[in-house]
Parts: structure tokens; sequence; C-alpha cells
């Protein structure tokens, strides 16, 4: 009982001199990056970008087959459709977004420095519908998600690159992000990181977990267990649920500080989305 | 200094009890709690209620509510409405339980969320 | 660019009509027989009239060890014999064993792939015949169950 | 339908991604407990000029969208392949596609 209250107080001791109110991006990409470094040092850096296909070769092999003729190429199609069909007052996406909405992923999310929040690339689609007059569609599958797949595939290979702009709004929002990605919850009191940083690689029932590292790169991501075209936010409210958290709501503040952190992670690395999971 | 080291340990502890919880895996858990068992005609249910009901909200504000939990807080109306109070009342102290464990995460997630950072 | 062709469509129809003719007469019959049978032997005997096999390391079945998805497990099976005429694979788990047979007619080389659904882990099964004889290479694929992955 | 056809020294590699459900027959819709009924493809046949050079006949453990591989010798870059499906219903589908 003594040893674990000593314990406890050294824990806070450290927490006390270590914790600096807001950590320095920068820092912790590099910090996140030497801790992937070291566990999978076989793996390249852009090589984060194939998720889970870069550290186990069974699974590898089989990805490769599928994405020779991989299984999200219609939703790509459909979504290319729906992208260049102009809005009722002849306005269309391209509209709406830098260079004609084409080959700019690898520029979100993005700190809108007016509004004070993030813009995701998904939000963004819902906000040019608004702007000109049409209605929101839903977030994380369907028309949206096909849209989403489509500007991704035009930003392929495209390197990350998240800014996050000196704007102290900005830096609270990547910090919320950032704290929960590393905050245990639900019944199984877990964190993202308990899975994909601390046991990244592991083996979790019958699964091997993906590193953080990479994540963001392949969405909207085609996934078997959906059997469709899912974008980011859809997987996080998945893995909230795995742990038995009561999910945010797709787009929602949270989730979008959340995309903010995770996809900040990933600079550098290349964008290869849609990509196929199981 | 010896107050937060006091409320650090019950925190920790507190993050050790729920992960013996999880072991033996969740929803029978209303059957072990002792607090449960021991209840008799004296538990008040509309008291319960609003209890149960003001613990899952306030877990839910702060972003921490368990997706179990909702679930089980529609079975025990249910089972309230059905005029089966002890299983109501059973169900209502689990989701009472619950969300005051989801609560406790929130707490000690304020404090400890950077013991995960990789250094 | 390729073109979508209603059956009904002109070209579409002198296509079809063509593959039809050219069809081997007993395709379909054999297809409802040895597709329905729930075993491996059965199939065989409904398939080829004989479920004697010999194993033969000419063929080459890649499967993986352990499938990523039961929902679409890749199976390339390529055999190095002369005359090859027929390939099937079998997975003598499922409720109908036989999951794909391939008519390969003069010219067409003995390497095909598929992508099948396991429900559980089992072994898989290529079958060749070549020169009226039939040759087995078999492997087994572990099948887990899913939930994560992203 | 989808077809890559390309040569490869003397042989034409094609690879065809049908989009069709594969619906064995033996399962139910969660929602209304009713078995989904069986709708999947039985046969895909690919002809070069007049001549069969593929033929496949599928059991119901073919993946949903099935996809196929396999090659052929005696095309020629820029001739046409004709691929056709015909289900358990008796639908069916034939697409063209030149080989690259």
């Amino acid at each position: 009982m003594k040893g674990l209250t000593c314990l406890s107080a050294i824990l806070l001791g450290s927490l006390l001199v270590s914790a600096p109110s807001y950590a320095d991006p920068q820092s912790d990409q590099d910090d996140i990056r030497a801790f992937f470094e070291k566990r999978f040092p076989k793996v390249e850096l852009a090589g984060f970008a194939d998720g889970v296909y870069a550290i186990n070769e069974n699974a590898r092999t089989q990805w490769l087959e599928i994405e020779e003729f991989p299984p999200y190429e219609d939703a790509v199609d459909e979504g290319q459709g729906y992208f260049e069909t102009p809005f009722a007052n002849g306005k269309s996406y391209a509209d709406c977004f830098p260079n004609g909405g084409i080959g700019i992923k690898q520029d979100y999310p993005k700190f809108d420095t007016d509004s004070g929040e993030v813009i995701t690339i998904e939000y963004a689609i819902n906000q040019c519908r608004t702007a000109n007059g049409e209605e929101p569609l839903a977030y994380g599958q369907g028309e949206l998600a096909y849209i989403s797949a489509y500007m991704a595939s035009t930003a392929r290979d495209n390197i990350i690159n998240v800014v996050i702009p000196d704007d102290e709004r900005a830096l609270a929002a990547y910090e919320a992000g950032k704290k929960m990605f590393y905050e245990r919850k639900g019944q199984l009191n877990m964190a993202c990181a308990t899975c994909h940083i601390s046991s990244a690689g592991a083996q979790l029932r019958a699964e091997i977990t993906s590193p953080a590292l990479g994540h963001t790169t392949h969405f909207p991501a085609f996934r078997f267990a959906w059997d469709d075209i899912g974008t980011l936010q859809k997987r996080y409210a998945g893995c909230n649920t795995q742990v038995r958290a009561k999910p945010f709501a797709l787009q929602s503040e949270q989730y979008r500080n959340l995309e903010y952190f995770h996809t900040y992670m990933a600079n550098g690395l290349p964008l290869n989305g849609p990509g196929s999971r199981k | 200094m010896a107050k937060t080291t006091y409320s650090a340990f019950l925190a920790l502890l507190a993050a050790s009890v729920m992960m013996t919880g999880c072991s033996d895996s969740g929803m029978d858990t209303a059957t072990d709690n002792p607090a449960t068992a021991q209840h008799d005609e004296a538990v008040d249910l509309d008291t319960l209620i609003t209890d149960a009901e003001s613990s899952l909200a306030e877990a839910d504000k702060l972003g921490f509510a368990w997706s179990v939990t909702a679930p089980l807080l529609e079975e025990a109306h249910t089972a309230a409405k059905a005029g089966n109070k002890e299983q109501a009342i059973a169900l209502f102290q689990e989701v009472k339980h619950q969300s005051m464990l989801a609560i406790e995460q929130a707490h000690y997630a304020e404090k400890h969320w950077q013991l995960l950072i990789p250094k | 660019m390729q073109r979508r062709l209603l059956l009904k469509s002109l070209l579409g129809f002198t296509t079809m009509a063509a593959a039809m003719t050219a069809m081997p007469r007993l395709a379909m019959a054999k297809w409802s027989k040895a597709f329905d049978n729930g075993t491996v032997d059965g199939a065989l005997n409904d398939l080829y009239g004989s479920a004697e096999l010999t194993a033969d390391d000419a063929i080459t079945l890649k499967v993986p060890e352990i499938a990523e998805n039961g929902s679409v497990v890749p199976v390339t099976v390529k055999s190095k014999m002369a005359n090859v005429t027929n390939i099937s694979i079998f997975a003598d788990k499922n409720p109908q064993p036989l999951a794909a047979s391939f008519t390969l007619p003069e010219g067409t080389a003995a390497d095909v792939s598929i992508r099948i659904r396991l429900g559980e882990t089992q072994v898989v099964k290529a079958v060749v015949e070549a020169d009226g004889k039939l040759y087995t290479k078999e492997q087994e694929v572990k099948v887990t169950i899913g939930g994560c992955g992203g | 339908m989808k077809i890559k056809a390309k040569m490869k020294k003397d042989m034409a590699v094609v690879k065809v991604l049908a989009k069709h459900p594969m619906e064995t027959g033996l399962r139910k819709d969660k929602k209304t407990d009713k078995v989904i009924p069986a709708k999947f493809i039985k046969e895909l046949v690919c002809t070069h000029g007049d001549k069969v050079v593929f033929h496949a006949d599928f059991g119901r453990a073919v993946s949903k969208n099935p996809y196929v591989s396999f090659s052929f010798a005696g095309a020629q870059k820029g001739d046409t392949l004709a691929m056709t499906w015909t289900d358990n219903t008796d639908e069916t589908l034939t697409v063209e596609a030149p080989i690259k």
C-alpha cells in the first residue's frame, strides 16, 4: 500500500515536472516518429502510409492482390460524377476549393482562422453545399464519402502537409485532439494510443494492430467489414464503440480536432487513399 | 501535496478496479455488484432513476459515457414499465455504477492523459 | 475504353450467340450437380467421374496462411504440367466444397486466380486435370474472426 | 464488369472484376430474419474472336464482386475480348474490352 502511494507520488511528480501546458506539435511529431522507427526499424517513413500492411508480410501479400483490382474503383468513379454535377445554382464543388478541388487533400484538415475551427475535407464538402443552397449530406458513408474518395484519389502520392498556424485557438484544437488520442475511455478503459502506439504491431485477439503513424493516409477507405467506402471519422466512431465508449457525432468538434492531431502526425507521408482494408 | 497524492492514488486505484472489472466482460457486472445484491424495498425507484440518468448525463457531457450504458438505461425503463421492480432497480443501479466509473475516468484522464505519450 | 452492352443490343446479341455456340454443351449440366454436392469426393465424382487424386508438386497453390478476411481470400493455381484441361478449387468445410471450376481450352495457361469465401479455417484443395488424370495440391488457410483493422 | 487485358510477351493477361452480389441463398437478412434469395454468377465465359479462351463455373463460395484472372496465347494488342456472365436467375451481361 505504501509502495503504491509512493509510486503514484513519483508518477505525479514526474508529470508536474515534465508536462508543459502546451507541447510543441513539431516535437510531438519527432517523438512519435522516433518511437515507430525504433519499433519497426525495417519500415521507412513513407512505408507507414501502408498501415498494417507495412508491418505484416502475410497481410501485405493479400492486400497487394486485392489492390490489383481494387474494390473502390466504382465508388471513386461515382464520386467523380457527383463532384462534377453542378448545384441547382449552377456552381459546383470545384468553385469552393483551391485548385478546383483537385490534388488538395494533403492540406486537410485546415485550421480556419476566421471561424476558429478545424476544417476537414468532408466538413468543407458540406460547407460548400450549404453555401450553395444545397442540403448537407450524411457524413461517414455514401455520396459524401464517395466525393471525398474521388478528391483523395486526385491527391494520391501528394505529401501530407497539415499546417498549424500561429494562433492560440489552432494550438488548442490540436491539443484537444491530442488529449483525446491519449485518454483512456469506454468500458474497456482504452485509449487510441493503447492499441495504436503502445501495442502497435501486437496481436490483439486475431488482429494485428496498426501503427498510429500513417492511419490517415488511406481514407476514405474501402473496408470489407463495411462493404463500402467510409470516412476516417466513421472509423473513429467504430474504434470508440469497440472499446465500448459512446462515439461522438461525425464531424463534431471533438473528432475534427482528433483528425487534426492525427493527420499532423502523418505530415511528410504520401497520401495513398482511397485504400482497401479488411 | 499530500492531498493531491492521495487523489492520484484514488484515481490509479479506480483505474485498476476498472481494468479488473473489464476482464470478466461487462454486462453481467450487475449481479456481481454487492450494492445491487443487498438492496431491499427501501430503495426509492424514482430517486434511483433520477440518479442514474443524471450520472449518465454528466458522463456524457464529459465525453466519457460508455456505449453500453444507454442501451442498459432503456432496458431498465422497459423493466420498470413492465413492473419488474427488482430487475429495474438492478439495471438502474448498473447504469449509475457505469456512469460513475465513466466520470471517474474523465477525472483521471484530466490529470493523467499524458501517461501514454511515447517519450 | 470498355463498352457496356445489353444483351438485347444487336452487338451484344451476336457476341452472346457466338459464346453460346462455342461453349461446351456439358457445362451447364455439370454445374448443378457438382456445385450442390456436400462432399469433396462427391463433387469430384460429379465433376470428373472420379475422386482419385495424385498429389503433385508441379502444382503451385498460392493461398494465404492466415486469411486477412474470410470473405475475400485470394487463391492462385498454376501448373507446369502439359495438357491441362481443367482446374478446380475446393474448400472442404464450406457447405458445398466446390468453389470454382475452370475449363482451359488449348492455348490458355494453367494459371488462374480467383477470390473465394471461407467460412472457417480449412483446407483449400486445387485439382488439376491433365491428360485425363487428376492431380492435387492442398494447403490449410486459417480464418480468424475479424473486428478491427483500419 | 471491369476488364483489364494486356499483352505480356506472347500471352494476353486478363483480369476481370464483375459487379455482382453473389448471394448464396444460405444467408438470412439480419433485420427481417428472412432468407436472402440466391443470386450468384454460375458461369463466366471469355471469347476472343470465335474462340472460347476461358470458361469458369462458379459455386456459392466465390466472393462478392467476383474477380478472376487468367492468360491465353494467340491474341494481339488491339484485339477485342468479350466477357459474358450468366447468373442463376438467367440474368446475363456481356462486356467487350480491347487488349492493350
